[in-house]
């Protein structure tokens, strides 16, 4: 089978931005092939992350987008699993090229979660969740994962402390990341001390609403040799649902999560212990903990000292450095183009393109991007720097 | 499963479902299999797979598995917050997640609370779809 | 690679419907079941054609449907391209099975669409159309096609009444198939004299809005015959997206379906001549005549007269019959689930279980599933008949 | 394609676009390669792929290409109902759709039309988007 790598990226600004998502897919399109012929040369299939129809009243975004980057003909489609979108689409890419389906396809994402306001987006999001019992009792984001939170703090040796410094460590590592909604540094105090939006979770232990455009072109590695292009290779990608209802799972170990992750670790032929760097998907502080434990990084109730040294966490923890971008939190979270984002990141530790913030010596990352609340869809890969073949 | 007609009365949908705890009966699926309790029951278990499901009443009290406030709630309840809720453990083994009849600050894990139905507000209609109309709505009450 | 088949379809009951779409997957999904062992014994992947999240503001169909059938730890998501969502479903559930990543995957399409009366479902379907230009000009559906039939009356020798002998004869059709919409005849002045929806199209030139859903197992062959069940080939498949808005495409040669239909007949090692059913997206009267036309059946012009029987048509025209379910017009067009009726269809007839509606001698079967308007999107799938291996 | 930042105020995004048109300017991209013009501008040429996509101001008429009038409109505009709309052919090449100013009985396929531009009426604003609260709407003349 074709070895499936990723040759390229790009990325609008991120955050609250005077452009709709066509144009934020302009910005990152233009940077993913600013050193690529025309796309329309490449690029054989489309895949377009989007949560939510609802912010732009625009579905139909496979089609959009393709023919927005001049590509008419191919085939292009929409895929949706709330914020797990963006790595559904890239899985898909991945799948595509592995198979021999295409040598090259797009995979994007994009959410325009300004359009409409604060309450527009706190109900687009809801749509994530179960109708008939969770929205109807007036369940929002924040809540449901307060509700994981609560629990994990009851059986944890965690405390609130310990989630806003996962909070801190991830504003100091977007402070270093030219590309995050908030590139600043912020103490304990500041998250301890913000607003409530459910307990135990307050404003700073959230990730933002924003908007963002993400653009990430797979290809085979001859592809992308050809093009000169410095490549990662995605050597293993997993996925895995869980119930939609928070209620039903079991909220401390995050199976769906844990599912996904070894499925990509099996391919790629590796296990926690190989994986230098992780981009996880922190759309709260509790999530980073939760998943450092389920992708095997951190022992059963430790996962919450992901914020400390390697040398000062618990035993049994690896050496992992999580989320270096900064993460949902900081680097920031517009929905459908989280999971691309997540593979930017990767793609620019490996390649020796992270500038002030490169992890050394990176040569395995582990991506895990969920929709929904918590695992109700986890999507995961492997990347690993590649030699061109 | 049963060979009766999955049409709106049969209580494997949700408008039997509802239908039922307008009267004030909890129906769960029961998994044949494994036990597993399922809310609202549903054509199959997801803990086993098995399409095993029996339909039975779930005694209406449990325990606050995990719980939090509201503070920045959707448009339609903006009125009420910040409100509490939990998920519950039942006493069956089924847990439900549910509004709390109770300040965020009285509340605790563990505390018992027991299921209470009643009619949707006129707001609860308002942003109601259609077939929901008149579906009612649970709240747990500390016992 | 594994050669990709149906092994068993099913479907709820089509129209004004007093249960939520997850109720209505659990009736298709009885059926698709009814004698096979559980889903979660078989299945290792869900795929969800949804048009639209504001119908009963669910998202994440992916996850939720999974966990109906009793799936918990598979990959399931939704993919969506407007009315072309099923059939994007049964693609990927083929290209899983042909490119070896399963054995056996689901394939199912639901749409609530009378949950928010008509003017929720108007509101809905526009979100199809760009929204800068052609949202904001407050175009709808029906205007959208009737833009594309005045250009098709004017330009070919087509007339009102031939459209309206299209819905007479899809009417026809689904007077036999007992899951139709509307099971009954009409006659061609009952089409020329109901209410004027967009000019040249009149009520009855438009398929309804109602509520349906539909689940469709594809296996490898080998499994088909372990399980004991008839089994349809799945010999080709096809996607193809053009530009999104109407007034950019070529309005009369529907040139995304002439590629998505080329690309299915090219992977069957077949030509048009060799199909003996095709369902085709009849959204609108029209959209038979020109899809008649981009399927090879018909010489350009004179797709109008796929209601004549094969020896009245105009030469060039192959033996096709089309929509033996009385089509999108009759059967029913539950949008999400429509590409997956699309594919049941082909299946009751190519395992001789169409019963009274049964097409002498069909082998082939052509499937032509479309989304936004026209060739915004099309799916193509050729079936064939099978012996088990 | 031009060095210039993607931002809003470039014509080659959607606010600068109507920022232009606002000001009676309707620009069009028209590929540097085969000559297609594109209504709105965007990145690249979807008849050949090329990123060579210039922009340039379109003569303000052209052709009813086809026309249908709306008389099952979306909800924000029933009021309206009926109104006609069509795809017109410009001068320049580009097709565009829009509404026009006249009753459906008095146009025709090839009936020569003028693009005019108007500020969105209080309806049309209640139904925009953050973003398109001052996009103007353009409506074709009978010429
Ligand atoms: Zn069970
Ligand atoms: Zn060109």
């Amino acid at each position: 089978m074709p070895d499936p790598v990723i040759a390229s990226v790009g990325a609008s600004p991120l955050g609250r931005t005077d452009l709709p998502g066509r144009d934020l897919f302009s910005v990152a399109l233009a940077e993913a092939f600013d050193d690529l012929p025309d796309p329309a040369d490449i690029v054989e299939a489309v895949y377009v992350g989007n949560q939510s129809e609802t912010y732009e009243h625009q579905i139909m975004q496979g089609t959009l987008l393709a023919e927005w980057a001049g590509l008419r003909h191919v085939p292009a489609e929409r895929v949706e699993g709330c914020a797990a979108a963006g790595a559904l689409a890239l899985r898909h890419a991945v799948k595509d090229v592995r198979n021999g389906e295409h040598e090259a396809v797009l995979a994007c994402g994009v959410e325009k979660m300004t359009a409409g306001g604060t309450s527009g987006a706190t109900d687009a999001l809801s749509a994530a969740f179960d109708r008939a019992i969770e929205q109807r009792s007036g369940v929002t984001a924040p809540s449901q994962y307060a509700l994981l939170g609560q629990r994990y703090l009851h059986e944890t040796d965690a405390t609130e402390r310990d989630l806003a410094e996962i909070a801190v460590k991830n504003h100091a590592n977007a402070a270093r990341n030219p590309r995050a909604q908030f590139p600043k540094e912020i103490d304990v105090a500041t998250v301890l001390e913000s607003d409530p939006v459910a307990p135990p979770l307050k404003l700073y232990d959230c990730a933002p609403v924003g908007d963002g455009a993400a653009a990430v072109l797979v290809t085979t590695a001859e592809l992308a040799a050809d093009l000169n292009r410095p490549q990662v290779r995605v050597a293993g990608s997993g996925a895995s649902a869980n119930n939609i209802a928070v209620a039903e799972r079991d909220m401390t170990d995050i199976a769906g999560a844990r599912v996904a992750a070894e499925t990509a670790y099996e391919e790629a032929g590796i296990d926690a212990t190989a994986v230098d760097i992780a981009e996880v998907h922190d759309a709260f502080t509790v999530c980073e903990a939760l998943l450092a434990e389920a992708a095997g990084f951190a022992p059963a109730g430790s996962g919450y000292q992901s914020y400390l040294p390697p040398a000062e966490r618990a035993d049994g923890w690896t050496d992992v450095q999580l989320s270096p971008s900064g993460g949902l939190k900081a680097r920031g979270h517009p929905i459908g183009a989280t999971g691309l984002l997540q593979a930017l990141e990767a793609y620019e530790q490996l390649t020796g393109a992270a500038g002030d913030r490169a992890v050394e010596g990176a040569e395995t990352a582990l991506l895990l991007n969920e929709g929904g609340v918590g695992d109700a869809v986890t999507v995961s890969h492997v990347l690993t720097t590649a030699e061109a073949p | 499963m049963s060979d009766d007609a999955l049409d709106a009365t049969n209580p494997r949908t949700l408008p039997g479902f509802f239908d039922a705890l307008a009267d004030g009966e909890l129906l769960g699926g029961v998994c044949t299999d494994c036990g597993q309790v399922l809310l609202p029951p549903r054509p199959a278990c997801y803990a086993c797979g098995s399409r095993g499901v029996d339909v039975e009443p779930q005694f209406p009290e449990g325990e606050v598995f995990s719980y939090t406030a509201v503070h920045t709630p959707p448009p339609a309840f903006a009125a009420d917050a910040p409100y509490t809720v939990a998920v519950v453990e039942l006493t069956d083994g089924g847990r439900l997640l549910g509004r709390v009849a109770a300040d965020y600050d009285d509340v605790a894990i563990g505390d018992p609370v027991e299921l209470t139905v009643r009619e949707p507000t006129a707001t609860e209609r308002e942003v109601a779809l259609d077939y929901e109309t008149d579906w009612p709505v649970h709240v747990f009450e500390l016992r």
